[in-house]
Order: C-alpha cells, then sequence, then structure tokens
C-alpha cells in the first residue's frame, strides 16, 4: 500500500463524556495504532500462505501415517518387504535439487536487493533443480515398476499399499512443486517474479526434501 | 414484538420441559442388574440439564423483556460483576457440575465394562449378520464350535458356518433365531458379525454394544425380570436396518432348560 | 522494494469487463463470496425437500407420493418409497446438508464477502486459489448430485459412511457400488476445494490486514472465520486421505478398511485384515471439528449482530474470543464421542468424556457473556436481532442435552436413537441455520444492494422459531422411548405407539419447511425490487459499513482506510449518534482511560 | 378400366389364398409338435429338511402358525417324486425352436415369507413378474453368475407394491434368489433356451412344443446338480425321460 500517500490522521474534538462500560475488554490506541500493515509492509502473503499450506499438507500426511500405523497394528498380515534401492538415488536427488534451487534463489536475491530491476534471465540452477525434480518423479516411477516385477501390487498387501499410496500423495506435491518452479522461471523471464514468490517455491521445494526424507524414514522401518 | 417474544421464550420453555416432568415417554422399566446406576445418573443428568436449560432460557427471555426498544436517551447500563464475574461463576459452577457427573457417571459406565464377567457366567455367542440376529448355545460340552466364513450357507441354515462333519465341538452347538436367557444368570454375550458394522440394543437391559468386523467384543449382563423384550440393531447396516431384530426371553431356569432342548431337537 | 510493499490483491485492481470473468470465472472475493451462498442456497432447498420426503415416508410408510416415482423409478415404485430409497435419501439429505450449506454459507459464503473488508483489504491475497476453491466446490456438488442418477441410486451408508458398509461395494446395498464411489469422490473434491479457502481466509486475516487494524481490533466475525478456517485447514486435510484410502478399498481391492472373512450376500469378501475403526478414528478426528466449522462462524456473526442491536460492546470480547478458540482446540480431543459404543477400549471411552464435559465450560461462558451484555442494553428488534436472540435460544437447547451424551454411561442408552438426532440438529443445523438467517437480515442491503423485506423477515422468523422447537424437541423425547435413528419403519412392537409422535413431527416439519419459502421469496424479490440499501441501514461501526452498498470492485474505491478504534464502540453518550465508527481519527474517552 | 377391375380382383384372390396358406401352415407347424413327458423321483430315504425358525418377524411366524416352514432344498412328493426339478432340452433344438420366446409370464411370489414357487424356470429374455403378498416388506436379490452378463439387482418390494416385471438375456441354470431382510428365504431362477418344465409334487413334468428330432434333456435339481438323457421325439406321439435321483 506503498503507493499512496496519506495524511497523518486529524485529531477530532475530544468528547469528555463517559462511554459505556466494559467496552469490549481492549484498550484503545488512539491512532495509527499498528503499522505492521503500512509503508513498512507486512511478509507478504506468498510467504505467509506457503507456511499455512505446509500446516495442511503436514496434516495429510500425520493422517496417513496414523492411519498405517494403525493398520499395521490391526491384523497379522503385514508382509514386509526391502524398499527398491533407487529410492535412495532418488533422494540424494532430490536433496542436490533443493541445494541448487538454493543456488540460483540466492544469486537473484542478489540482483533483487542490488536494484530495482531484477535478473533478466533465470540462472541456469534452476533448470538443474527442474531437470533434477523431474528426474526425482521419474525415479518413484522407476521404483513402482521394481515393485510390480517383484509381484507388489497396490493391493499385494497392506504395506505395498501404503507405499503406492504414500509415494504418489508425495509425488503429486513435487508436481506441484515443479509447476511452482516453472512458474518463477516464467515470471523471471518476463521479470515480474516478487522476492516472496520466489521465497515460497524455495521453502516448498526445501518442505518436499524434509518430508520426502521423513516418508522414507517411515516406509525404511516399516516395509 | 419483543415482550411477545420474550413470552414464547418462556411458553416454549415450559412446553418443551412438559413431557419430561410428566414423563409422557418414560424409559421403559429396567431389567438388568446394572441399569439402576444408569437410570440414577439419567435422573441427575436431566435434573441438572433440565435448570440449566430453564434458567437460560428465562433470564434470556427476562432481559428480553426488559431492555429491548428502549428509547434513545436510555443509559447502557453495566452487568453487575462484568465478565470476569460471569467467567469464574461459569467455571466454578458447570466445572463442579459436570465434573460430578463425569465421575458418577464412570460408576455406571465401570459397571458394565470393568468388570470381568463372573467364572459361571453363561456364554451365549450373537452372530448379526444382514440384517438379523442368530444366536448359539455351546450345548452340552461347553464349547463353541469355530466359525468358517467360507461354510457359512444360510440357504441350509448354517448361519455360522459350523463344519459339524469335522468339528466335534461343532455337533452339539444349539442355533437358534431368538435369545432365551434365564432370570437372574449372568450372560456372557460374544458378539460377532458375519459381514459389516452392527449393534446390540435392548431399552430394558440398558445394554448398547456395537458389532466391529474382525473384531469380537464381549458383553456380559443380568437380567432380572422374566419377560419377552426386542434386541434391534441401531448401527446403520443397509436396507434391512428397520428390520434387524430378535426377541430376548428372559425364563425361568426350568422354562430354560425345556426351551434349550426343544432348539436342540430343532437342529 | 517492488515487491515487499504491494499485495498480490493490488495485481488485479482494473474490474473485469467481460460478463464471464465478472460473474462465472471471478477472482473477486465479494463475487465468490455471493457464488458460495447462492450455491449454499440451492443445496439447502434440495437438502429440505429430501427431509420432506422423508418425513412424510416416516409419518406414513406405505403413501405413495406422486412424482417421486419420477425421481428413481426402482427406489419408489408407484410413488411408495422403498426401504434402500429411504436411506439414500437420508445420506443425501445428510452429506447435503452439513458440507454444502453449514459449511458453505457461514464460513466460505459470508467469510469471503467480509472477511476481507472487514479488516480493510482489497482482496484475498491468492485470488486464483480462491476462484478455484469455489468451483471445486462446485464441482463436488454437481458429482454429489450425479449420484441420484446413476445404476441404483446414491449411497445409503449415511454421511458418516461407515465401513465396511461403503467399501465392499455393492453387494452390501443399493447405491453401495457406483453412488458410494461418487460420494467419496465429492467429498474429497470438497475438501480440496475447501483446503484452498482456508488458505486465503487464514493469510488474509493475518497479512492484509490495514493501518491500525490490531488483531484485537478485528470484528468478532473476522475471529470466528479466523478460528473456523484453522479448524477446516486441519479437519479436511485429514477427511482427504480417510476418502482416498475409502475409494481405493471400494475399486482398487486394497484392504484398509475392510476386514478378514466377511460374508455379505452370501459371498465371501475378498478383502482382509483392514481395521473398522480406523475410519471411524479419520472420520470422527474430521467430524467434530466439522460441527464446529458449522457453529462458529454462527456465534461470530450473532456477536456482531448483537453488539450492533443492543448499541454497545460485549461485556467482554478477548473472552468471547478465547471462548471460541478453546471450542477449537476441544473440538479435536473429543472427536471420540461419537465412538463410545462402537467398540473402543472403553478407558478411552473416559478419556473422551472428560474434555467432552469441559466443552459445556467454554460454551456455557459464551452464552453468559451474551445474555449479560443483553443487561442493560438497549435491544433493537429486527429480522437480523431476533435471528440472533433465537440462535442463543437454540444454542442453548441443543447444548444442554450435550450433558447427556457426553456420557459414555448414558449414551449406552441414548446412542443411535433420536436424541442423538435431535441434539445435533438443534444446536449444529438449527442454531448454524440461524447464524445464517442472522447474517442474511442483517449483510443483504450491503451484499445486494437492496434492503430485505422486515415484515416478510419477522414473519419468517416467528414460523421457524417455533417450528423448529416444534419439530426438534420431540425428537429427545423419543431418544427417552428409545426410538432407533435411521429407520425407515417402525416395525418393532415398541415402536408402534411412537408413531403418532412420528406423524405430528412430520406435519410440523412441513409447516416449517413452507415458512422457508417466504425466505426464498423475501430473498427473490428484495434482491430486485426491494429498497435501495443506504450506507450504513445499522448504524454500525466495522469497515464494511463505511464503503457504498454493494461495494466497489477495490471494496473502498481507492480510498485508503485507517482504523483508530476497537470494532465495537457503541453506546458513547452525549452526541447526536451513540457510536464511532472503526476508522473515524476522533478521540473517546473511557474510564479506563481516566483511571 | 374393365382391365384394372380384373386386376384387383386377381389380386384379392391372391391375397386371400396366401393367407389361407400361411393360416394352414400355422396349424399343420402346430400339429406336428411332440411333447417329452416323464417323471422324476428319488430313491433312498431323502434328507430331512430342518425347519424355519422365523421368529424375527411376527408376520412371518403367524403365517405359519399351523403349518411350520421347512427348508425346500429336497421337496419329496407322493411315491417319492421330487419336487422342483427343471427339466430342458440341453442339445439338439434347432436355432428357430431355440430362440422363440414364450409369451407367458411366470410369476415368482413372496408368499409367507417363502418364495412360491421355491424354482422359477423361464426362457432366456421371456419377462417373469416378481409379486409380493405379504404384509411384511420384502427384498429380491438374484445373484447370478457375473460371467455370464446377466445383471443382478436388489429391490424391495413393502406390502402392497405393483409387481417387478424382468427377464435375464442369458441362458444359466440356476440363479440363486434371496431375501437380505428374511435371511431364511431363498430361490432359484432357472434360464434356458428353448422349451422347459418344472416337476409337480407328484415328480412328474411335460415340456410341450418341442419339433419332432433327437435331443438330450436335462433335469436339474438344486441340491443333487443335474441328469441327462436322449429322447427322439416324433410328431404326435409324446416322448417319455424319467429320472431318479440318489439321495446322498
Amino acid at each position: 500500500m506503498a503507493t499512496t500517500v496519506h495524511e497523518p490522521p486529524k485529531i477530532g474534538p475530544v468528547r469528555g463524556a463517559k462511554t459505556a462500560r466494559g467496552n469490549g475488554g481492549w484498550n484503545l490506541v488512539p491512532a495509527d495504532g499498528d503499522l505492521r500493515v503500512g509503508e513498512r509492509g507486512s511478509p507478504p502473503p506468498a510467504s505467509v500462505g506457503v507456511w499455512v499450506g505446509m500446516a495442511a499438507i503436514t496434516m495429510s500426511f500425520a493422517a496417513f501415517t496414523s492411519a498405517l500405523i494403525v493398520r499395521e497394528g490391526a491384523s497379522s498380515d503385514w508382509q514386509h518387504f526391502s524398499l527398491p534401492s533407487i529410492l535412495y538415488i532418488n533422494t540424494v536427488l532430490l536433496l542436490i535439487s533443493s541445494f541448487t534451487l538454493e543456488l540460483g534463489r540466492r544469486s537473484v536475491a542478489r540482483v533483487m536487493s542490488r536494484s530495482q530491476d531484477q535478473a533478466k534471465a533465470p540462472p541456469l540452477w534452476f533448470y538443474v533443480t527442474l531437470a533434477l525434480g523431474v528426474l526425482f518423479v521419474a525415479g518413484q516411477y522407476v521404483a513402482w515398476l521394481k515393485l510390480k516385477s517383484e509381484g507388489l501390487y497396490l493391493a499385494t498387501n497392506p504395506s505395498s499399499s501404503f507405499f503406492y499410496v504414500l509415494t504418489a500423495a508425495h509425488a503429486l506435491h513435487v508436481c506441484g512443486g515443479l509447476g511452482g518452479l516453472v512458474r518463477v522461471i516464467r515470471k523471471l523471464r518476463r521479470s515480474d517474479l516478487r522476492r516472496s514468490t520466489l521465497d515460497a517455491t524455495s521453502y516448498y521445494w526445501h518442505f518436499m526434501d524434509v518430508l520426502w526424507l521423513y516418508l522414507l524414514m517411515l516406509l525404511w522401518s516399516k516395509m | 414484538m419483543a415482550k411477545f417474544f420474550a413470552i414464547t421464550i418462556v411458553v416454549i420453555a415450559i412446553a418443551s420441559a412438559i413431557p419430561i416432568v410428566m414423563h409422557m415417554w418414560p424409559m421403559p422399566q429396567d431389567i438388568s442388574v446394572h441399569g439402576p446406576l444408569i437410570d440414577e445418573q439419567m435422573a441427575d443428568t436431566m435434573a441438572e440439564a433440565g435448570i440449566s436449560f430453564l434458567a437460560a432460557q428465562f433470564i434470556l427471555a427476562a432481559f428480553i423483556w426488559m431492555f429491548s426498544n428502549r428509547s434513545r436517551e436510555a443509559k447502557i447500563r453495566r452487568f453487575p460483576g462484568g465478565a470476569m464475574g460471569l467467567v469464574i461463576a461459569a467455571v466454578l459452577l458447570v466445572g463442579t457440575e459436570v465434573l460430578a457427573l463425569g465421575v458418577f457417571g464412570t460408576k455406571a459406565w465401570a459397571a458394565v465394562y470393568f468388570t470381568p464377567p463372573s467364572a459361571d457366567a453363561m456364554p451365549i455367542q450373537v452372530q448379526a449378520g444382514q440384517f438379523a440376529f442368530y444366536f448359539r448355545y455351546p450345548g452340552p460340552d461347553g464349547k463353541f464350535g469355530t466359525i468358517h466364513p467360507d461354510k457359512i450357507d444360510e440357504a441350509n441354515e448354517n448361519f455360522f458356518g459350523l463344519d459339524l462333519t469335522n468339528d466335534p465341538a461343532a455337533k452339539d452347538d444349539i442355533v437358534a433365531a431368538e435369545m432365551a436367557i434365564p432370570v437372574n444368570k449372568e450372560i456372557h454375550l460374544l458378539m460377532h458379525t458375519k459381514d459389516l458394522g452392527h449393534s446390540f440394543y435392548v431399552r430394558e437391559l440398558r445394554v448398547q454394544q456395537d458389532f466391529v468386523p474382525g473384531l469380537d467384543l464381549s458383553l456380559h449382563f443380568t437380567a432380572n425380570k422374566i419377560g419377552k423384550y426386542e434386541i434391534v440393531c441401531t448401527q446403520l447396516c443397509g436396507l434391512g436396518h428397520y428390520n434387524m431384530k430378535a426377541y430376548l426371553e428372559v425364563m425361568s431356569q426350568d422354562d430354560f432348560n425345556t426351551w434349550l432342548k426343544q432348539q436342540a431337537a430343532n437342529q | 522494494m517492488h515487491d515487499m510493499s504491494t499485495h498480490p490483491a493490488q495485481h488485479h485492481h482494473t474490474a473485469p469487463t467481460s460478463f464471464i470473468r465478472k460473474h462465472v470465472f471471478s477472482l473477486d472475493h465479494k463475487v465468490i463470496g455471493k457464488q458460495y451462498y447462492g450455491l449454499a442456497l440451492i443445496a439447502v432447498y434440495i437438502g429440505m425437500a429430501l427431509s420432506w420426503l422423508m418425513r412424510l415416508h416416516l409419518g406414513w410408510t406405505n403413501l405413495a407420493i406422486p412424482g417421486l416415482q419420477w425421481l428413481s423409478k426402482t427406489g419408489a415404485p408407484g410413488g411408495v418409497m422403498t426401504p434402500e430409497y429411504y436411506l439414500q435419501l437420508m445420506t443425501m439429505h445428510g452429506t447435503i446438508m452439513v458440507f454444502f450449506v453449514l459449511t458453505t454459507a457461514p464460513f466460505a459464503g459470508f467469510g469471503n464477502f467480509f472477511l476481507p473488508i472487514q479488516v480493510g483489504a482489497e482482496d484475498m491475497p491468492f485470488p486464483r486459489f480462491n476462484m478455484m476453491s469455489f468451483w471445486i466446490t462446485f464441482v463436488a456438488f454437481i458429482i454429489l448430485m450425479t449420484a441420484f442418477f446413476v445404476g441404483d441410486g446414491p449411497p445409503l451408508s449415511g454421511w458418516t459412511a461407515y465401513v465396511p458398509l461403503s467399501a465392499i461395494g455393492a453387494a452390501a446395498g443399493p447405491g453401495q457400488g457406483l453412488g458410494q464411489i461418487l460420494w467419496a469422490a465429492s467429498i474429497a473434491t470438497f475438501c480440496i476445494g475447501q483446503l484452498l479457502g482456508s488458505l486465503n481466509f487464514i493469510t488474509t486475516t493475518l497479512d492484509l490486514r490495514t493501518r491500525g487494524m490490531t488483531l484485537m481490533r478485528m470484528p468478532l466475525t473476522v475471529w470466528a472465520w479466523f478460528i473456523t478456517s484453522c479448524m477446516g485447514l486441519t479437519a479436511f486435510a485429514v477427511l482427504l486421505p480417510a476418502c482416498i484410502l475409502l475409494i481405493l478399498d471400494h475399486v482398487a481391492g486394497t484392504s484398509f478398511f475392510i476386514a478378514s472373512g466377511l460374508v455379505v450376500n452370501g459371498a465371501l469378501v475378498p478383502h482382509s485384515g483392514g481395521s473398522t475403526l480406523l475410519w471411524q478414528h479419520l472420520f470422527w478426528f474430521f467430524g467434530h471439528p466439522e460441527v464446529y466449522i458449522a457453529i462458529v462462524p454462527g456465534v461470530g456473526i450473532v456477536s456482531h449482530v448483537l453488539i450492533t442491536n443492543m448499541r454497545r460492546p460485549l461485556l467482554s470480547s478477548k473472552v468471547l474470543i478465547g471462548c471460541m478458540a478453546t471450542l477449537a482446540f476441544l473440538s479435536y480431543v473429543v472427536y471420540g464421542h461419537h465412538m463410545f459404543v462402537s467398540g473402543m477400549n472403553p478407558f478411552s471411552g473416559l478419556v473422551f468424556s472428560f474434555p467432552t464435559l469441559i466443552i459445556t465450560i467454554p460454551a456455557t461462558i459464551i452464552v453468559l457473556i451474551w445474555i449479560g451484555s443483553l443487561y442493560g442494553s438497549k435491544i433493537r428488534i429486527n429480522s437480523a436481532s431476533l435471528f440472533a436472540l433465537g440462535f442463543i435460544s437454540m444454542f442453548v437447547s441443543g447444548g444442554v442435552s450435550g450433558f447427556f451424551l457426553a456420557q459414555p454411561s448414558l449414551d449406552i442408552y441414548l446412542h443411535g436413537t433420536y436424541f442423538v438426532v435431535g441434539h445435533f440438529h438443534m444446536v449444529m443445523a438449527v442454531a448454524a441455520l440461524f447464524g445464517i438467517f442472522t447474517g442474511t437480515y442483517f449483510w443483504f442491503g450491503k451484499m445486494f444492494g437492496r434492503m430485505m423485506n422486515e415484515t416478510l423477515g419477522k414473519i419468517h422468523f416467528w414460523l421457524t422459531f417455533v417450528g423448529t422447537y416444534a419439530i426438534f424437541m420431540p425428537f429427545h423425547y423419543l431418544g427417552f422411548a428409545g426410538n432407533v435413528r435411521r429407520y425407515q419403519a417402525f416395525v418393532d412392537d415398541y415402536l408402534q405407539p411412537l408413531i403418532p409422535v412420528h406423524r405430528y413431527i412430520t406435519v410440523a416439519a412441513l409447516v416449517t419447511g413452507a415458512a422457508q419459502l417466504i425466505f426464498l421469496y423475501n430473498l427473490i424479490h428484495s434482491r430486485f425490487w426491494g429498497p435501495i440499501a443506504p450506507e450504513n441501514p445499522w448504524e454500525a461501526t466495522s469497515l464494511e459499513w463505511i464503503t457504498t452498498s454493494p461495494p466497489p470492485f477495490d471494496n473502498f474505491g481507492g480510498k485508503h482506510i485507517e482504523v483508530f478504534h476497537d470494532p465495537y464502540q457503541y453506546g458513547i453518550e452525549g452526541s447526536t449518534n451513540d457510536y464511532v465508527m472503526q476508522n473515524s481519527p476522533e478521540q473517546i474517552h473511557t474510564e479506563r482511560d481516566e483511571k | 378400366m374393365r382391365k384394372r377391375h380384373h386386376f384387383v380382383v386377381t389380386l384379392s384372390v391372391v391375397v386371400l389364398i396366401c393367407c389361407g396358406a400361411l393360416f394352414l401352415s400355422r396349424d399343420v407347424n402346430a400339429a406336428g409338435e411332440g411333447t417329452i413327458t416323464g417323471t422324476v423321483k428319488l430313491t433312498g430315504t431323502a434328507p430331512h429338511m430342518r425347519g424355519i425358525d422365523m421368529s424375527k418377524d411376527p408376520f412371518c411366524v403367524k403365517q405359519h402358525e399351523n403349518n411350520p416352514a421347512h427348508l425346500e432344498g429336497v421337496v419329496v412328493g407322493q411315491d417319492n417324486g421330487l419336487e422342483n426339478v427343471v427339466l430342458y432340452i440341453s442339445e439338439g433344438l434347432s436355432g428357430s425352436a431355440a430362440s422363440e420366446t414364450p409369451k407367458t409370464v411366470p410369476v415368482f411370489d413372496q408368499k409367507n415369507c417363502m418364495y412360491t414357487p421355491h424354482v422359477l424356470a423361464m426362457d432366456v429374455n421371456q419377462s417373469y413378474k416378481v409379486t409380493t403378498s405379504d404384509q411384511t416388506t420384502h427384498n429380491i436379490h438374484p445373484n447370478p453368475n457375473p460371467m455370464t452378463g446377466n445383471i443382478p439387482w436388489n429391490v424391495s418390494q413393502p406390502p402392497g407394491s405393483a409387481p417387478i416385471t424382468k427377464s435375464w438375456k442369458a441362458e444359466e441354470v440356476a440363479i440363486p434368489v434371496q431375501c437380505n431382510i428374511h435371511p431364511w428365504m431363498h430361490g432359484w431362477f432357472v434360464v434356458v433356451k428353448g422349451p422347459y418344465a418344472t416337476t409337480d409334487d407328484s415328480g412328474k413334468y411335460t415340456i410341450e412344443n418341442v419339433p419332432p428330432g433327437n435331443y438330450t434333456v436335462t433335469a436339474w435339481q438344486e441340491t443333487y446338480g443335474t441328469q441327462t438323457s436322449k429322447v427322439t421325439v416324433a410328431a404326435g406321439t409324446p416322448a417319455t425321460a424319467d429320472f431318479t435321483f440318489k439321495a446322498k
């Protein structure tokens, strides 16, 4: 809201009269009480929104987890199997992608903070990240094929069911992240990328890492 | 308008209370040993809930009556005690109230669920299925034959999927479509469901328990009044849910023995 | 600093011109709010029609309802409802009402329209998400409706869709095949829509408050919507996975919920080892917060309207907010009280029982704050305030029956009877609807630029208020008599004598339902021919009243809002008007200042 | 003018003759069709059919106060005649004879909480009627084998509600029918191609309208399965095929 200038508030005539008692129980700040919205600007919505979104996603996966634990305990038909080793490669890919994204973000941020106009050409790192992300999803798919070849299908056993469901859910969210990344690159090209969008996207991406590490641990301990 | 509204609230409140006070649709007479605890608890709760209901509605009505459509000049007056007073009052009054209810309620709950059935309790198995109950008595050997779901064949009345050729325990099991129990004898009811979630509800026994697929629960109770009562299903189980019922006959020990002989003969 | 100081809300400041962008795929939170409200309106009348059919059938079981056979030939041959069709209608009634009325209208509908305005924002931070949120919800509604017309109709497993009934498929009963899948798909879609909505609500509240709008200066409605969206964010995020697992059990042959060795309709079910209670836990972990998602916005709206019409602030808004937050929090730790007799460990029954009883404390405080604030106030009687006061009465009536159901020992007797039906209709359905009516009569002018007809409004109120008591109080009595719910006919011997009561309820329901047509007429008529609404018809103080009715595209016409006061500066004496707008810079002396 | 007159007359004469010919030929055809008759008996002691406990539904109990209901897996009538056996032609039918579907509509009634008849035979695509004579709601739930292409259905019939008319589009011996509301209610739909018959309480049956030829007749009994025998049908004289099932 910096775009508009506004005059300092006029202080009106003081009414001496008493007001109602118990006026909501909060104390009156006469004027410009809270300036967190205004010139100094609030944390832009994107970076708040992304946290809220991550909270929701966390909740969903918490639900999946509790379902998994309850279902495992529900009966003795839980079949253990060894995770396809490609998962570990995928993990490394994802971690690296986070790193490259961070490099890209830093470089763009540097330009942004220096001058109004921002880097026209999106740094190479973004494309690397994109590629790694795609590789990760593809890798997950390979992992599925591996399980299929072992005769472990979605309905074979609760353990395999949960494996597919969890990996699929996570892969879907990663695809969302990829979408965001593409958007960032496009905006950079059009040079109307907002810092907050960039940060939000990268937070989300790192969150996908953390989530995946958690899932890997869960699967590793349960499968 | 406002005064009329206040009156309406009072009238509705009283009208709502009358059927309760007059016992127009009372709970049926209790026939179980643990029942009195529940009934007592019900009465206490009714008293407390009723009082708070009437009090709240009356005060609401009174204030609407007193303070609506006042002149613009009328002064806004402050509620004596203010918010904090109310909060403290609420926490103390309601807090102690619900705490008391909770503590005493626990007694009734414990009477049903925390006490193990006595050693000489009579085991009866009830199997729920769309949309009927079937009851099984272990017979002379006192052992239930194992249930083989793949052997369940209603067309030939093998409701429990018993293996009558190979399973000695199953041979003398007595299966009936109604439940008969001797009076003043503790019953240990083993609950099994054939297909979906159902529930076992006998108003007079003050007993309600769901059947959970894949999870065999058990109940125990003692009926102390002879008579014929209805067992109904209270867990939505499909199109015949409303018609899923059976009869519970509480008999004297002798009548029960003869009844059991009859059933044995029908097998 | 091109980005830090500006908000995306300002990035679509030029109002759209094309009809589609303006009224259909609009990014404007106000249009989206109206769209949600419209959806709820359609849904609520469908749901009401369903309840009429159900009531008729319960009163006169073999009654041929003319025309019903056109809705479903097999479901109602010659207009006589079959048992399965009754249950199917019941399921749809519950699902439509809970999801597409009680969640959409007070939360998504009014919230979308007024939350940004009341915090002085120009729009939601993520308008595209906001638009998607509505259209996804709309798709969910369409999916649910199609269930009426496919295969053997909608599912019959109730709005709780307990497994394995809902997971096994067509063998379990009519509608349990395709119908049930559509149901689960619809609810899953709905969850996504509401998650996007909640995301917007929370971010708006935290982020887009205008200059001077401290958290403690937000109107109570904003607080209510904020708390609700926090609940929505967590609750729907749990229901979504649950629905996915249900669909997989249904179509992909997995066994999350279906136990071993089930023989349904003479055939052994090919699943094994699933946990029946797992669904109930997941569902009710969503389900109980959902109850508060329905009622908390009502609490906010009612407080907002009451204060305006009492011409004084509440005794303590802080306490009210605290109570709403407590309710929200407790709703997650009490959900087990829906499962007292469903085979949980009896000890956990106790564990869930106490917090449930504790909930009555914040609820009581809320009521006491309202009643206490009524004391010594200057109540203005109009349709809005009547419904607000009616809400209090309903909230109390529905609340006290909670005393019973909170205790497992009494739940043994009352669980699964009409007592429960009476309880949740009173406290959740009717109370929430009263909240919606309150909001409608209060804000209609602001939303549509024309005032509603007060006389019709009052007639509507009297019929509804008396009618709902006439319908739902007897439900409790039936419950004490042990009348089991979800029965399409009362064939049990002990239920025969209760049939007259059901007939009476049916009549009451028909009349009260008819009264809602007055409301519909009032809405439509006022929308087009009502008197033009002034900017601030109720002499209210919060920000929605400083702009035109209806507000311009950017809410305040580019004018910059600065907030100097708490939202509810009423009862200020010694001047022509007894209130001070939230954005007026004049200073007020309170006794607190003098101390 | 006269010419046209002639033409009209001849045309009408020709038409008349053709009609007559058709009419007569139809007669001749019918006269040419034979029948297969016989008896189905049971040897050995019939298994004990357990009584049915209907105490779940007071209405049903009342209906059977004096005539207790029994299972109907094996129903033996006078001199060991086996009831509810379906006989049909499993081989040798010419396409036309197999394809034509009778116009009669067999009725499957729900009476006293039992299915009457217990076994209902019908032709492919022949429409049949399900009625209820009881004052309690019934539910009809046939479960055909999914492989056959017959579609299962599941509908309730409240007291006094209209009959349900349906038909099966594929041959299937036999489709179990049950009432979900009354678990003991079980019956059978037997869907066959071509002429069929069901034995009466004395085990007798007659398959009508069988064109002359050599056939294999199959007898189906729900408990004992099927038996076949070869018969030759000549115009006029009824061929006989008797069957004997052995009690296990």
